[in-house]
């Protein structure tokens, strides 16, 4: 007969608070004691609010476990309301993240995506061209300007308003770095439209991108069904949140 | 060696079938199965009307099996008919029967849904049970007495040409008696078991896990439970039985059609062994009637039911 | 921070107690169990009359729990007197209680087994009503329905001045049904859970493994159907619950607690862990509860039952 | 959730009799298809006939397992009707087993004892002194004679009619020896009378046994408390069957 002590590892995990760090108006980076060494950019926790919620957070950092969250509705706002000390439980990691390729990094944040973007910047490494774009609506929107340049990337700067760096959607900032690094490869994480468009652009331009999707979870690992996206069954939980798209021809 | 089986006119390329909830809930999906080797796949049980979610945790892994009470959240049969013929014109390419999962809150309800569902028409309807009947004074699930569950039964075959599977609640006293009165009200087969009503505490924050308190116990803690309620259906009753609870492996499906199983439902396991669970369980239960010397199911089929 | 736990006005040192019919044969297994660090010892069930046993296997581990058609063989309750008569002097000096069980296929067989065991003066009675009433036309197990369930208790409690629990099977509809029954016929405390019904079947020998083809699941496949049977009662009865089902940690015996559970029951743990299974478990509630911030396991019980 | 590849492992296991020996007018040697090399002398196995029983068996040999099955009863009558290419179904190995000490060894064996006694003189090996004593009612009873030749050992015999060997019990061979050997270890396995008579005479000599006693089993695995011998709730099936019993001065 089995004896589980390990039984809970999948089940949520308590997990305290270390450090707070405001990121805008509205996100807040959360440190908590709980190390995954073996978590790697793009894959997701769970974090869990007794009574309120439990829902997806991309992996800012993996040892400590980071994650940044906005608040924007019930859990998010009740994630905000707590304080250092705090408990919060977690499940993970969870899912596939980014697979490195040899060459340039393009990265490309909207909202949120900053978060496993800038977990994958550190994890690459400087021995590389790596550039990122972040795109928000409008300046106080933006998030990790200052994070991204303490990791030394190249950091491109959009606003749909023109209130800050360039003036209009990523695209802007991704066309010119695709025509001068043709071998880069473009990891995305970002809103459903965000992600078409760069899927288009790369593909016209046969270069490699992997793009992070967004659906509801709920087990977070394939079986429930709630995540599918698109029409060929992928599950964002279990096959993603990245999906690897290579250049049809190589 | 064939797996080929039959269930209600219908044929099985195996006897594997995804089980209702698992994966089931696009088209894609139940195709994406189908191709990884299953016999036949299951849709996620749709109701009447449009039913919301519960807030998460609602699907958790607590080592031994899963608890979920996913809540039957679901989109309402008339925005899951659109799917269902979706999925209905790949999967009969590939020769996979579709099996499509119906509840409702009351008995009218079931006809409804079963009519609706059938306009897509699927190979098989499952009619699952163990919703609570809202008209009853206690709201005590359909499937917890014989009368409401052979009421549910009489009501969906009434309303539809297909052949039914009436699928089954293992929280009562007495599972045969609830499985002959289904048979005696029209059921073509039976799918036993659901999930096992169970609840997981968390020490740390005090309180149930799940949102919803307490929820279903799936996976190989209940295969034991499973076995002796399809062991007992087959002593009840004369249709056949789709054997569902902890498969994970062949001889895990193997000892369902020894207990009296003429398919073999397959959930949780994905869990453990991926979506090409299905695929796996089917290759592995062939290799395994081969080496004891089965030429088929069939010939395995209810042997554990010693007379000596 | 203290363990003490005060059921039906016994005092135990803590509230982790060998369930019945593991390692409760002997006085000296008994006495072996409460020195290992046991809050109560619960001797193995005895009946009216010596009773045989069932050839072998009867007891299997199957990688998830354990399954056990023992068949309540047991010596009689005229034989089992002085093992408790002998366990008792031992365990009062360690100041640890003995809670003999006892069973019958007839209600004047239980109030019989109840005056027998008396004599020995255990410190609770247990009244295991899972085995089948020979007097029923169906020969059903008392605990599966209210009325026969509380006229066993009824009987038991004139039969003795000892304090009863009445330990429930989970192989109901509706087990806090079943409680409230009890408890309104005089039960000072219930037990739950008795194992679960279910059956394995070897698929090289293509049948049942255990010779007595279905058995009683226990271990940690059935920790959730425990919990939540615990958690049930909780709200449907006033009476002191002893919560059995799958314990093997600290952490699942303050779940139990949690749950509503003033005692907890190991048995099959000690499978996995050892006869020092209930001491170790005893020490790691007590470091828990410790850690959450409780002074004792009262702080702590029925804490889940969340209002909100 | 756990994929137990293993989960059979404890319940009862197919195996093969690869072959079979005659030993004495009712007693076979069986050699399976199973290899248990952890598996060490007194230990023993479940040997399940579906719809017969399941019965303990002390290991004659453990790769490939061997068990000597005397036909008393129902469930080894059964046993004797299987040919070489039948199956038995097995489960272990279980309990514990002989503890080998350094210095002489002198085995006792009454009845089917002279199975884990066989295993343990070839464990112990011909570097040391090994004697081992037989005992039966009459000389047809006798086992394992050739065997024990073979394997090297100083081989007594006795007889309680005198119609082999030394006419009497054990311990009319055994009394010298220890006499001779007091620095030896007395390994046992047979009789409940015989093994209580040994460790009178060995605690007596202030000699160190061995016994490995017999009892109901049911579990195999110290939960259901059928095998409990003596009064201290001792279990044969896991703190047995062999019981260790150290001098009470060195
Ligand atoms: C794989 C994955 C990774 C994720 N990683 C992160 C992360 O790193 N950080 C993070 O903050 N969130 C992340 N999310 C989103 C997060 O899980 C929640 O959806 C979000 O916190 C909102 O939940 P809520 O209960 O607070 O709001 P809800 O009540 O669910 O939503 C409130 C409203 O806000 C809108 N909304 C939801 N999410 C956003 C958003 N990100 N920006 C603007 N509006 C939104 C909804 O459409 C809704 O109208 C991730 C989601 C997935 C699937
Ligand atoms: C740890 C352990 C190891 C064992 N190892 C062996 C072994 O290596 N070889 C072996 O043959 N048996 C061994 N046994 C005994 C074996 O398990 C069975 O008890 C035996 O085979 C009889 O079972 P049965 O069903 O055939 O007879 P049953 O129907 O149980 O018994 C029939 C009759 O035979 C008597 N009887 C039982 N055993 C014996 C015996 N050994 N000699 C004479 N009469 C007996 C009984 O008292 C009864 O009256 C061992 C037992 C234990 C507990
Ligand atoms: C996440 C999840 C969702 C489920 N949803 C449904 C459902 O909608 N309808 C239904 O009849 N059964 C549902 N079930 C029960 C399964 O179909 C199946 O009966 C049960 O899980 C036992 O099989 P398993 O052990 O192979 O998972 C669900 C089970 C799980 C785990
Ligand atoms: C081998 C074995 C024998 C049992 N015998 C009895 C018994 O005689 N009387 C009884 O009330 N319960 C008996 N039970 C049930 C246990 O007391 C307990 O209710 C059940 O095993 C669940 O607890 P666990 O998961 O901790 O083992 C037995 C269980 C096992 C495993
Ligand atoms: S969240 Fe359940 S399958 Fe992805
Ligand atoms: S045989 Fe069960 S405890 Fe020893």
């Amino acid at each position: 007969m089995l004896h589980l002590d390990d039984k809970a590892l999948s089940l949520p995990q308590v997990a305290h608070i270390v450090r707070l760090e405001n990121e805008n108006y509205r996100t807040k980076t959360f440190t908590l004691d709980v190390h995954w060494p073996e978590a790697y950019p793009g894959q997701f926790l769970m974090a869990w609010l007794p009574g309120v919620d439990e829902k997806p957070f991309s992996l800012l950092s993996n040892d400590p476990v980071q994650i940044s969250v906005a608040a924007v509705g019930r859990f998010s706002r009740q994630m905000h309301t707590l304080s250092s000390g705090d408990t919060v439980w977690v499940r993970g990691p969870l899912g596939h993240g980014y697979q490195p390729q040899s060459g340039p990094m393009i990265g490309v944040a909207g909202g949120y995506g900053v978060s496993p973007l800038h977990f994958l910047a550190r994890r690459l490494g400087d021995g590389r061209e790596r550039h990122i774009i972040i795109g928000a609506r409008t300046a106080r929107d933006l998030l990790f300007r200052e994070k991204f340049r303490a990791a030394g990337v190249h950091l491109h700067v959009t606003t749909d308003d023109g209130s800050a760096g360039q003036h209009g959607f990523v695209t802007v900032a991704l066309l010119p770095l695709l025509e001068r690094l043709p071998t880069a490869t473009v990891y995305a994480c970002g809103p459903k439209p965000m992600l078409e468009a760069l899927r288009s652009l790369c593909q016209e331009r046969n270069i490699a991108c992997q793009l992070s999707w967004e659906s509801y979870i709920r087990c977070g690992f394939g079986v429930c069904g709630s995540c599918a996206v698109g029409k060929d069954g992928w599950l964002a939980c279990k096959d993603g949140p990245v999906e690897v798209i290579l250049p049809a021809r190589v | 060696m064939t797996l080929q089986s039959d269930c209600c006119g219908v044929y099985f390329p195996n006897p594997i079938v995804l089980a209702s909830g698992i994966l089931g809930t696009e088209a894609g999906l139940l195709v994406r199965v189908a191709r990884s080797g299953a016999g036949g796949v299951t849709s996620k049980s749709a109701s009447p009307r449009h039913r919301t979610r519960h807030p998460n945790p609602t699907v958790l892994d607590w080592g031994y099996g899963l608890i979920n009470a996913v809540g039957l959240a679901n989109p309402g049969v008339a925005a899951e008919a659109p799917i269902l013929r979706a999925a209905k014109a790949e999967l009969q390419r590939l020769g996979v029967p579709l099996i499509a999962s119906i509840f409702a809150e009351t008995v009218a309800g079931f006809a409804f849904a079963a009519e609706t569902v059938g306009r897509a028409a699927p190979d098989l309807i499952e009619v699952n049970i163990s919703c609570p009947n809202v008209g009853h004074e206690l709201g005590k699930p359909f499937a917890l007495e014989p009368e409401s569950a052979a009421q549910v039964t009489a009501a969906v075959k009434k309303a539809t040409e297909i052949p039914i599977i009436v699928k089954l609640s293992p929280n009562v006293t007495d599972i045969a008696e609830i499985g002959a009165a289904v048979e005696m009200a029209g059921a073509d087969a039976i799918a036993a078991i659901n999930s096992v009503a169970g609840m997981l505490i968390d020490i740390h924050a005090g309180r149930p896990i799940l949102a919803n308190l307490e929820g279903g116990i799936s996976g190989p803690a209940i295969r034991p439970l499973a076995v002796l309620a399809v062991y007992k259906l087959y002593e009840a009753v004369n249709v056949p039985i789709i054997g569902i609870g902890g498969v994970s492996t062949g001889a895990d499906a193997l000892e369902m059609i020894m207990a009296g199983a003429t398919l073999v439902g397959v959930g949780s396991a994905v869990r453990s062994r991926g979506l090409e669970a299905l695929g796996t369980i089917a290759t592995e239960l062939d290799a395994l009637l081969a080496e004891l010397g089965y030429t088929s199911p069939d010939d395995a089929r209810g042997i554990a039911h010693v007379t000596s």
